[in-house]
């Protein structure tokens, strides 16, 4: 496929799992679309790729790269600034890339800790302590692996961002909508939204698209998943007990995971306008706890054993706090 | 003094980065290879504190190209630690979607990531060695086919999982939620045509590759072969399955030498650290640890679908043990131990899964609304182990009292396989490049065939990230002069 | 950020300029900031001077922002307001930093309190660069008032309301207005007798042309808010027909049902089925007790309705339900008493001879059970020594930690009476005499002339287990005499227990059906302890007498007249201005999670069902923000104290703080 | 406070008060001379239920070592029962902050009514006394990029 007059496409993952790709794939036909109204000059899975290409191109060359997976390592944030520098339109895609997703988790220890664990578990020989390096002399000659960070970093701590497209990963059906508006725009019929905003996702959160019963909410207790005897079909998650992130969650998924009679888990992220996700949903929580007597308060609460996990369990990386003090002092 | 070096960085079409140095000596011929995997998430770490019941949707997020197969094992492993045997129903729904998961999954390796190689042939050129290459070539409406079977994979999965990618419905002590018989008609109507498929993808291989003189001296030849152990889930009967059942494993001359139940893998496999690399290198404890050696006295093993095939004694389905049978007797009995002839093998795996598919989604129990049975016992410890497509996963946690993790163990699909991939890359290398032999594009495909055949994942196995690079090969001279730069572009 | 921001540090004399390097601050913050257009220090910047400086730069320097460093905004945030508002400037674009209260009063070190005051301002001006214009929300009042409670400070209330020309609905739960005061014989210290002085304010309610008494009655529900409330009256079935009754009472005099009364009586002597609670009661229309009346019992009697002369009788009325609207509410709902069960060592219950204090009013009173006259048990036995204690249940940690304030001079009234009376020797019980108003402590001496024994100390006991002698028959307390340092046995015939007045036992979900606070004891909170004793924190509901805190009678009646007149003025302006400190709920972003519905003790916030969104209603809402911090789709958003003021304060207030620590 | 480990150390703390009751108290140990450590900056909200653990977790972030958050006694709220939810957001949040590391200590609760400037003034100096014990917290200022090198260093061991 050689180069051609067409704006050229990129898509790229760092600290991801391959996700956001397969959803990309998921938009199915719609695919044609994007090749016939780009040149698709980078992307992994539907195709080889011109790496050294994407460095010989232009600055701005690319019209539209979508970015997704974290910074968890050196090699990530290269790339990152390779594409940055090449790209008109850089989208942070899918939760890694705008809020470090699951593996930002990492950020609540020390990576020594990663280290200590991966290579000392119980079905690791390890008498040795051998831990991988960075720099290593082997007999032939010396080999490189890339450093990893101590503390994982969003797209946008390491470049600039111009769009973010929340979800682990995005729903196909929003990818579908975001590259029609990006056709209807190069055809001059639409406008892009402004630089920084939000795109694929809805304005309000999950309880919007949710079908279940709401009522004024009064919790006596949190219960865990499994331990509900028959989850009800029609009613609210939350009013069962059930940490529901939904509430604090950006809109746009259809409520998939509560339609299913899970819980959600908050891969949207936080809503238009709120800094930090899991402080909202914190303070959302304590609002429904139905008791003034701090005891009970406090039994209600260990409800959540692990209440950073279940308030930032995609976020933390974008949090105000980002990291634990563990991670960033090393300690 | 640095010996000559070739570096293949990154590798392409495979699922994962990964990276290639090669060694030449004075005399130009392979030294040395190192297969280097640049990548660490520390889900093992980050997973601790996090209450187990999560397990199935924060592992999903090891790799979203098996998303399905680490919801699986998390989910088995939870059922575990909680002492509780979910209602048979639950199972049902999750092998169910297993199945279909296993049909998309493995229609999408061999069509977009090992068919280019079959189909167009390693030497064609790289601008139509891709799927889109394979569809002109095979015809458009098999290419429709193929987006068919991930589409209607991605469909069972949604129904069931509640998500195409990172379904989040199985909790300890089964699923959140079932499904109405509406929903099973479709989903049986899509099995239904799913085993056309992979009878037709058969039929396929068998025109293209197996009536290829060239292709099958390639896949019997030397280049690709190592004889190392074999792992694979077997039922009872030892038949493959792909959800449950003990882990059979074989050794290079086709005995069996034992099974293992999940909570007894500690006594079969040990892992083992190298310095230059993130990824660590299964082995059997038994045997030992020996080196990137094959044989009966070295512990590597494998764990692919071709192992798979060689550990078990036949297929659960009628259909799919035919193609069993046929299999070995035109590779000549078992064991195989031709790496190419994996591909083969994963095409009667789909054939399997397909089946299977329309099995349980004709199973009268499957629509009942008994799929959650609630935990009554005090959380403890737990192993769950499902066969990947890229090889055997096994999840162990362990956990308080109140079911929050205190331990986390993984040892993933890829790699199982991570030792016999280095050795397949140095043979093929030594057997590719030697004195005075111009390092040419196809050179680096053959040896990068070597590793496709595992269709190794190190999405999965590093939990970094799936991709494909472009490759480059930069040749030193002793002196470490580049004396030739080879680019695929 | 394009503002012109104009910062103004006031000296207050030395104040602030003692401790705070005033000009210092003032270079520092027009250097430091490029939107600061004007930087001043001044020494009274409250001063009219000081006011115009402002005035004048707004306009020639077209300032956009204000802050003033000064004392606390609490006492002159209002003050530069104004000044804003009169160079054209919106009130709500100024902000005010307390460095006198919060900072020059509380910091030893000079440079310390320099460094916290330019944090401070920097937060302040960082916030202010975020203020929105605003303007209060005028709200219309309708005149109608309501006043709950029929007694002495209800009545206050409505008959200077309804003088004034404006509609009263008063509300009582009995089936006469009159409250405590109608049961007493007579007042300290005047000794008055309390039924002439109350009876012609009852007359005047019951008569009133601006006046609907609503008797045996209660309040339900209340929607809206101020000038706007929509208040929901359960009328008690009287069984009788108002409009029919001419209060001629054959009726309760036929009547063969008798009961015990407790309320009225305090359970000392017997009423009808039938009955108005006493003579003078207000309305006089009986009305009927369904318990006990042996119609509704065995189906057969109806007495009443035989005799009744113009068939007013009706035993098929129910309830009645009245929907009202008014403009503002009073509450004056009174207050119980302390049930001495509570303290077992008095023997109240057990030894008959045990009385409360209500029980001694009725005893005393000539209307009461004996006709005035003050014998034992036995109905016959004048008593030859009487002991008085003060302070039951209050003053006392296991009961009350309050002093009930009118124990005392109720005690020494008492103590009169009694010897009036009987001739008996009075003793009082007391920890302390409290005598701090008009002519209360010459009613002391006088008292102490008579020849009533005071003994300091707190009764240990009440019994009739006599050690010796004398002490048989008798009733003795067991007290320590913390004068004379000695423990002292009194034989007496009667005690009379000054118990504890309570807040009313439902005074907190009173307050929750009208939207205001009761502190820890029970008591209705006040806007403010000494500055607005009788409005609450919500607009329109005012509180008069003891439900606000135990107080005597002239101090109810100053009560009532206080509310009277705020509910007056306010009726008088016709509509009010409320300060536009209010959450708002941006419709699109909300996701009617439904998480905010629980949260409001105001009832503004309620969900719209058809839409599925939660809306805030403006006027109900009172500012305090809690809906905000806690709408998880950030679609809740706060007037004058959003997301980016208070953040902005944050950083700017650290900002300076790290400068400061380096 | 000279003899402690940190004495060189001057916390910066950060408070938030309603404008009711601990505003009012804040104003009335103005009034009464008494006189607080000046490591501490008051803010002023219309009741402790406007706060929101954003605010707390900006101030921590932003340099804070504490966060002192006061409001009316229960049962005095202006807003009738507003501080309840304040009690539970507060127990919640200090969950949270525990596992990142931050001592639930540097985030305290304090009921104080207008009355009691006093007490207030005594729980401020309390307060500046236990950060103080407890040291500096230093959060770095994400804003700018990480020195990832110089926090490696810390991070792992020099092999790696």
């Amino acid at each position: 496929m050689a180069t051609n007059g067409k704006p050229k496409f990129a898509m790229y993952w760092a600290a991801a799992c391959g996700g956001c790709e397969i959803s990309v794939l998921n938009i199915h036909e719609k695919i044609l679309d994007v090749d016939a109204n780009f040149d698709v000059v980078f992307w992994p899975v539907a195709m080889d790729s011109k790496y050294k290409d994407v460095e010989a191109m232009p600055d701005q060359s690319i019209l539209l790269t979508l970015f997704n997976g974290g910074i968890r390592n050196e090699e990530n944030e290269e790339i990152a600034h390779l594409l940055r520098k090449k790209s008109q339109l850089l989208v942070a895609f899918g939760s890694c890339a705008s809020e470090g997703g699951i593996p930002a988790l990492a950020n609540l220890g020390t990576r020594q800790s990663i280290f200590e664990t991966a290579y000392f578990t119980v079905s690791t020989e390890n008498p040795a302590q051998v831990y991988p390096q960075s720099t290593y002399e082997a007999p032939e000659g010396e080999l490189h692996i890339p450093r990893i960070y101590p503390v994982l970093k969003t797209l946008d701590q390491v470049v600039p961002v111009d769009y973010y497209m929340p979800g682990c990963p995005p729903e196909p059906h929003q990818i579908s909508a975001v590259i029609d508006l990006v056709i209807q725009v190069l055809q001059g019929k639409a406008e892009l939204p402004p630089k920084g905003s939000v795109i694929g996702a809805g304005m309000s959160t999950v309880c919007d698209e949710c079908t279940r019963k709401r009522n004024e909410k009064k919790l006596k207790k949190f219960v865990r998943i499994q331990d509900v005897e028959t989850i009800d079909p029609e009613l609210c998650l939350l009013e069962q007990g059930i940490p529901c992130n939904g509430p604090a969650t950006r809109s746009g998924c259809n409520a998939r995971c509560p339609s299913v009679g899970a819980q959600c888990v908050g891969c949207y992220g936080p809503a238009e306008g709120v800094i930090d996700y899991g402080a909202r949903l914190m303070s959302s929580f304590a609002s429904v706890i139905d008791s003034n007597d701090p005891e009970e308060v406090d039994r209600i609460l260990n409800g959540i054993p692990d209440p950073a996990g279940q308030f930032y369990r995609f976020n933390l990386a974008k949090s105000i706090l980002r990291a634990s003090r563990y991670a960033w002092k090393g300690e | 003094m640095d010996k000559q070096r070739i570096t293949i960085d990154p590798i392409t079409r495979l699922e994962g980065h990964g990276k290639i140095e090669i060694f030449l000596n004075e005399k130009g011929e392979v030294e040395n290879t190192y297969f280097q995997i640049p990548e660490l998430r520390g889900f093992e770490r980050f997973c601790v504190g996090r209450p187990v019941e999560e397990m199935p949707i924060l592992t999903n997020r090891i790799c979203g190209v098996c998303p399905e197969a680490h919801h699986m094992a998390a989910a088995k492993a939870a059922d575990a630690v909680y002492h509780v045997d979910p209602p048979s129903t639950a199972k049902k729904l999750r092998e169910l979607l297993y199945s279909a998961f296993y049909v998309t999954d493995h229609a999408t390796h061999f069509y977009a990531l090992a068919g280019p190689d079959f189909v167009m042939g390693p030497d064609a050129p790289v601008a139509e060695r891709n799927i889109l290459g394979v569809i002109h070539k095979v015809g458009l409406e098999t290419g429709g086919k193929v987006i068919q079977a991930r589409k209607y994979g991605h469909d069972v999965i949604e129904k069931i999982g509640g998500r195409k990618v990172h379904p989040c419905t199985a909790i300890p002590g089964g699923q959140t939620t079932g499904i109405t018989e509406e929903q099973r008609q479709e989903i049986e109507k899509m099995g239904r045509w799913a085993v056309e498929f992979a009878q037709f993808s058969l039929g396929l291989f068998n025109d293209i590759v197996l009536g290829n003189k060239a292709y099958v001296d390639l896949i019997l030849g030397d280049i690709y072969t190592h004889a190392t152990y074999y792992i694979g889930v077997v039922d009872d009967q030892n038949l493959v399955n792909f959800y449950d059942g003990n882990v059979s494993v074989v050794a290079p001359d086709g005995e069996r030498i034992g099974k293992y139940a999940p909570s007894e893998y500690r006594d079969w496999i040990a892992e083992r650290v190298e310095p230059w690399t993130y990824l660590k290198f299964p082995y059997l404890k038994k045997v030992g640890w020996k080196g990137f050696v094959d044989g009966k006295d070295s512990g590597v093993y494998c764990a692919t679908p071709l192992s798979r095939l060689n550990a078990a004694d036949g297929m659960a389905t009628p259909l799919a043990q035919e193609q069993y049978e046929k299999f070995y007797s035109v590779l000549g009995g078992k064991p195989v131990h031709q790496r190419l002839a994996t591909h083969w093998a994963r095409l009667i795996e789909l054939l399997y899964a397909a089946e299977r598919w329309v099995e349980l989604a004709t199973d009268p129990e499957i629509t009942s609304t008994n799929f959650h049975t609630v935990p009554t016992e005090t959380p403890t410890e737990g192993v769950g182990i499902v066969e990947a497509p890229r090889g055997t996963l096994t999840h162990h946690y362990w956990t308080d009292e109140r079911g929050v993790l205190t331990r986390v163990n993984l040892i993933v699909g890829t790699t199982n396989n991570y030792a016999p991939i280095s050795m397949s890359v140095k043979k093929a290398a030594q057997n590719l490049i030697k004195k005075g032999t111009k390092v040419t594009e196809p050179v680096l495909n053959m040896i990068e065939m070597a590793f496709r055949a595992y269709d190794p994942c190190f999405g999965c196995a590093t939990h970094s990230l799936p991709g494909q690079m472009p490759l480059q090969v930069t040749i030193h001279d002793v002196d470490g002069e580049v004396i030739d730069v080879v680019r695929r572009d | 950020m394009s503002e012109k921001i104009g910062v103004y540090i006031c000296h207050c004399g030395s104040n602030i300029a003692g401790k705070v390097d005033v000009e210092e601050v003032s270079r520092w913050a027009k250097e430091r900031f490029p939107n600061v257009a004007v930087s001043r220090d001044y020494k009274f910047m409250c001063s009219s001077p000081g006011q115009e400086l402002i005035e004048q730069d707004i306009k020639e320097h077209g300032l956009t922002r204000v802050v003033v460093a000064a004392c606390s905004p609490h006492l002159h945030e209002k003050t530069f307001r104004g000044a804003c508002e009169r160079a054209g400037l919106n009130p709500y674009l100024f902000e005010m930093v307390s460095v006198r209260e919060h900072v020059s009063w509380v910091t030893e070190d000079q440079i310390e309190a320099t460094i916290k005051s330019k944090a401070l301002i920097e937060g302040a001006i960082h916030r202010v660069a975020y203020h929105q214009p605003l303007t209060p929300i005028r709200v219309e009042i309708n005149p109608n008032v309501m006043v709950v409670g029929g007694g002495v400070a209800g009545i206050q209330a409505a008959l200077e309301i309804a003088d004034s020309g404006s509609h009263v609905f008063m509300v009582e739960r009995e089936p006469s207005i009159g409250g405590h005061m109608a049961q007493f014989d007579k007042t300290f210290p005047t000794l008055d007798c309390s039924a002439c002085i109350l009876t012609p304010k009852m007359f005047d309610v019951g008569n009133h042309p601006n006046i609907t008494l609503l008797t045996w009655s209660e309040v339900e529900k209340v929607d809206g808010y101020v000038g706007n409330f929509t208040v929901r009256v359960r009328k008690k079935a009287r069984k009788v027909n108002e409009d029919l009754c001419t209060g001629c009472l054959v009726c309760q005099e036929k009547c063969p049902k008798r009961v015990v009364d407790n309320v009225f009586e305090a359970g000392m002597s017997r009423r009808k089925a039938i009955y108005v609670p006493f003579p003078q009661a207000v309305p006089n229309h009986p009305v009927m007790d369904v318990e006990n009346c042996l119609y509704f019992k065995t189906g057969r009697c109806k007495v009443c309705e035989k005799v009744c002369p113009t068939g007013a009788i009706d035993f098929t009325q129910e309830d009645e339900i009245l929907e009202l609207n008014i403009g503002n509410i009073i509450l004056a709902t009174g207050y119980d008493l302390f049930d001495p069960k509570r303290i077992p060592q008095y023997g109240y219950g057990k030894l008959p001879n045990v009385l409360t204090s209500l029980e001694f009013e009725r005893l005393t009173n000539a209307s009461g059970p004996t006709n005035g006259e003050v014998y034992l048990a036995d109905g016959k036995t004048a008593p030859k020594a009487i002991g008085i204690i003060h302070c039951v249940g209050s003053r006392d940690k296991n009961y009350n930690e309050y002093c009930s304030s009118i124990c005392c001079m109720q005690s020494l009234k008492f103590a009169h009476l009694a010897h009036e009376k009987t001739g008996a020797q009075v003793y009082n019980f007391y920890i302390d005499i409290r005598t701090p108003l008009k002519d209360y402590e010459e009613f002391y001496n006088r008292v102490l002339d008579e020849g009533t024994i005071f003994v300091r100390g707190k009764v240990g006991e009440v019994t009739d287990m006599a050690r010796t002698q004398e002490e048989e028959g008798k009733l003795i307390i067991q007290v320590f005499d913390t004068l004379a340092g000695v423990q002292r046995r009194v034989p007496v015939d009667m005690v009379v227990l000054s118990v504890a007045i309570q807040p009313r036992k439902d005074s907190v979900e009173t307050g929750k059906t009208f939207g205001i606070a009761c502190g820890a004891q029970g008591w209705m909170i006040e806007r403010h302890p000494k500055l607005d004793p009788v409005a609450t924190m919500t607009d329109g509901i005012f509180i008069a007498g003891c439900a606000q805190g135990p107080k005597d009678i002239p101090a109810s009646v100053a009560q009532g007249a206080a509310a009277a007149a705020r509910v007056i003025g306010r009726i008088q302006q016709g509509n009010i201005m409320l300060e536009p400190i209010r959450a708002t709920i941006e419709e699109e972003r909300c996701s009617g999670c439904r998480i905010c519905n629980s949260l409001c003790p105001f009832n503004a916030i309620t969900f719209d069902e058809v839409k599925e969104v939660s809306v805030i209603n403006e006027a109900l809402c009172q500012g305090c923000g809690t809906c905000v911090a806690a709408c998880p789709a950030g679609a809740i958003s706060g007037t004058h104290y959003s997301n980016e003021q208070i953040l902005a304060q944050i950083e700017g207030v650290l900002d300076h703080a790290l400068l400061a620590v380096k | 406070m000279t003899d402690n480990p940190t004495n060189h150390f001057e916390p910066v703390v950060l408070g938030f008060t309603c404008n009711w009751c601990s505003y009012r108290a804040a104003d009335g140990a103005g009034l009464a001379r008494a006189k607080y450590p000046p490591n501490i900056r008051l803010i002023r909200l219309m009741c402790s239920g406007r706060v929101d653990p954003q605010f707390i977790m900006k101030a921590l972030a932003e340099g804070a070592d504490g966060v002192l958050v006061t409001g009316c006694h229960p049962g005095d709220c202006h807003y009738i029962e507003q501080n309840y939810k304040t009690m539970r957001r507060y127990k919640i949040l200090s969950r949270t902050l525990e596992q990142m590391g931050i001592e639930p200590q540097r985030v305290r609760l304090v009921w104080a009514s207008a009355a009691e400037g006093l007490i207030l003034a005594k729980e401020i100096a309390d307060f500046v006394e236990e950060i103080r014990e407890l040291g500096p917290l230093n959060w770095p200022k994400w804003d700018k990029p990480l020195p990832v090198e110089v926090l490696s260093e810390e991070a792992v061991p020099e092999e790696i």
